[in-house]
């Protein structure tokens, strides 16, 4: 047998991987199938980082332990749980699993175009990549590449993913929004009455997380800042923040952090984000540069012409963190109220 | 220094151990959640420890580096048992019958 | 060192793969439940595993970090969830 | 196996994209649906960072230099402020070796496909919810006898 080309930990989590994604579909009870999706997620991040890639696998920690398990608990929350038993449809399924098998046969027929696994001369290896390596630390004196590559580099994709962000928050209020006031949508008859305000109902999880809260954001604030020296960033920071909110709605209740969060603030934060991002660039063009092109910020910033570029990444990152993390909470508030935005989960 | 992480990690291990088999053979909720309550946070924390000292056996040991796993073992130590808590609320309140030995005690 | 940390590493996920048992099978909700958290405290120490044998802890502890602060966030919205929904098999629902 | 074992991790990830596949068109719930929508995802993202992973590679972090092994950089950078250039550029050595990091182009394509998911699921899941909210129900087949009624 050949040797495996990277260490071991990786095919024992590939398998695994594998397991639980046909665990979670198998499940009957849809909150089953949300609790295995989150282990999945876990699973995920450790194999990216036993592939190297830091930066993903903190985002992949971050959603997935914080905000993404908590939409699909949410929406059930506000429908049925159940994923009713009816008489399976045998022959439509065995027709779909035919297409799936197809469309991996057909995937599968090209295996021995591509590269080994871990090729360090395969053409996505060696052709743009090394340039980013080579030249980050002269170019903005940032060691983190995959910071520079994000914000840098490519910086338009980056101003674009997060307006597909903002874009997907203001899609989200538009599907699901009612005016409570005329609203015609009626609970759920499974939902017990909200239970009135009770202390000892809860008090260890509420002062748990009342502990837990600032220690998250000053960390969040950390990994925003620090993404230049170690894995982290505006997209990792952004949602730990918007998931230390969602915790506190959790905990406590969803009209205690309605007090401090209008509907209206949320929206405007989200925009403030996108907006930040894009203003940096403009200033750019106002300085005698090209969009986005940090340089001709030099002679505002201190330090040299590298060092404008690290600051500028700097800026950008900040409004990346707004947007995600206004628009992780605006997702969850939506989610969890049913489009009512008063109570609920 | 080096025999010390080894010491830790082990005894995490066989803490583990305990909990999975724990979570395994265990006949109902509330008897499972007593052994992944305790043997998991318990095991976790000396792992960690044993982190600690294996990387300091190895000379990459900072300041920053050491803040930085003792407080993971005291978050772990905060939201385990808040966990835990709350999981054993959902199971009273959800109605999880507990287990009784066949024609036993009343 | 490295090595026995490699060893450790593989027989924490053995482990962990007997705790996925339990979320196959487990009865109800909730026992599935505790299995995903056991397996999401035990991330952050193979986390920390990896870290070690990379031999750049200093990178690898901030997800740790991360995971420690968010990974009980899901069992608090669990137990929400079935505070306001009382019953945990509603009649005729497999679990 | 020899064939088999160097690209073992393409193997999983068409395994991956036929499990999300089938679940989209076979499951009639819509809540698996998102989450098979969601191990697609899942099984694109495995591609492309394996195929950005390399052998005896680290993290894409360029490591500081031993102290006293550092050297100044070329005079080309302007001497601005030379304090600060010289204290931040002397910590670290240029330029680094290629074949030592992995490739950082597919991490950061992939970091921000993982947030936008998140928010594409954040509507699928809000597509559901109002289709629940007019059907009373999840399931497909319901809907479509509701339909049809």
């Amino acid at each position: 047998m050949a040797e495996l080309p990277i260490w071991q930990y990786d095919t024992l989590f590939l398998i695994a991987v594998v397991l639980f994604g046909v665990t979670a579909l198998t499940m009957q009870n849809l909150m089953s199938a949300a609790i295995v999706f989150g282990a999945y997620s876990f699973l995920m991040c450790l194999i990216w980082t036993a592939m190297g890639a830091v930066d993903v696998a903190f985002t992949e920690a971050a959603v997935g332990a914080g905000v993404s398990t908590v939409f699909i608990v949410a929406t059930i929350y506000n429908t049925g749980a159940s994923a009713k038993p009816r008489k399976p449809r045998v022959g439509f399924k065995l027709f779909a699993g035919a297409v799936a098998v197809a469309t991996g046969a057909f995937l599968l027929s090209a295996l021995p175009d591509f590269p080994a696994w871990g090729d360090p001369k395969s053409p996505v290896n060696s052709t743009v990549a090394p340039y980013y390596i080579e030249n980050t630390i002269r170019d903005a004196h940032v060691p983190n590449i995959v910071t520079t590559v994000l914000a840098d580099y490519r910086g338009f994709d980056t101003l674009l993913e997060t307006a597909v962000v903002f874009i997907a928050c203001i899609a989200i209020y538009s599907i699901l929004r009612v005016d409570s006031a005329k609203s015609t949508v009626d609970e759920p008859d499974i939902i017990a009455a909200p239970p009135a305000y009770d202390p000892t109902d809860s008090l260890i999880i509420r002062q748990a997380s009342r502990i837990m809260v600032p220690f998250m954001q000053i960390f969040a604030l950390y990994v925003i800042a620090h993404g230049h020296y170690s894995p982290g960033g505006g997209f990792q920071g952004g949602v730990i923040l918007g998931a230390s909110v969602i915790l506190l709605c959790i905990s406590f209740d969803l009209k205690f952090v309605l007090r401090q969060w209008t509907e209206k603030k949320i929206m405007l934060l989200t925009a403030l984000g996108v907006l930040i991002y894009a203003a940096v660039g403009v200033a750019c063009i106002f300085m005698g540069g090209d969009y986005l092109n940090y340089n001709a910020l030099d002679p505002v910033l201190p330090g040299d012409m590298a060092f404008a570029r690290y600051y500028g990444i700097l800026l950008v990152e900040v409004g990346v963190g707004v947007t995600v993390m206004f628009s992780m909470i605006g997702i969850y508030i939506i989610l969890a109220s049913n489009g009512r935005f008063n109570r609920g989960l | 220094m080096e025999y010390i992480a080894y010491i830790l990690i082990v005894v995490g291990l066989v803490f583990f151990l305990g909990t999975s088999i724990g979570l395994l053979r265990f006949p109902d909720f509330y008897t499972r959640m007593h052994a992944a309550g305790k043997g998991d946070t318990l095991s976790t924390v000396l792992i960690l420890a044993g982190c600690i000292f294996a990387v300091a056996s190895q000379g990459q040991m900072s300041w920053l580096l050491g803040l930085k796993i003792l407080l993971i073992i005291n978050f772990v130590f905060i939201g385990s048992p808040t966990a835990t808590h709350a999981m054993m609320d959902v199971g009273e309140r959800a109605g999880a019958k507990p287990w009784k030995k066949k024609g036993g005690y009343k | 060192m490295n090595s026995f940390i490699t060893i450790a590493g593989v027989v924490l996920i053995g482990l962990m793969l007997l705790v996925l048992v339990r979320v196959i099978k487990g009865p109800t909700v909730i026992d599935r439940l505790v299995a995903v958290n056991v397996i999401g405290t035990k991330s952050i120490v193979l986390l920390l595993f990896s870290g070690i044998i990379f031999g750049q802890l200093e990178m690898f502890v901030d997800i740790a970090l991360g995971y420690g602060l968010l990974n009980f966030i899901v069992s608090i919205a669990a137990s929400r969830y079935y505070q306001h929904r009382r019953c945990l098999e509603q009649k005729g629902q497999p679990s | 196996m020899e064939e088999i074992v160097p690209k073992f991790n393409y193997i999983v990830v068409v395994i991956l994209m036929m499990t999300g596949l089938w679940s989209m068109l076979a499951q009639s719930n819509l809540i698996k649906k998102c989450i098979g929508m969601a191990i697609f995802q899942t099984g694109i993202i495995l591609f492309f960072i394996s195929i950005g992973a390399k052998n005896n590679a680290s993290i894409p972090i360029v490591a500081k230099a031993p102290l006293g092994q550092a050297h100044a950089p070329e005079g080309s950078q302007p001497p601005a402020k030379p304090e600060l250039t010289a204290a931040k550029a002397k910590a670290y050595p240029d330029p680094p070796d290629v074949n030592k990091l992995t490739n950082p182009l597919t991490q950061i394509l992939m970091l921000t496909a993982i947030v936008v998911g998140v928010a594409t699921l954040g509507v699928g899941l809000a597509l559901a919810q109002k289709v629940y909210q007019q059907h009373k129900s999840f399931d497909e087949d319901e809907i479509l006898e509701n339909q049809t009624k």
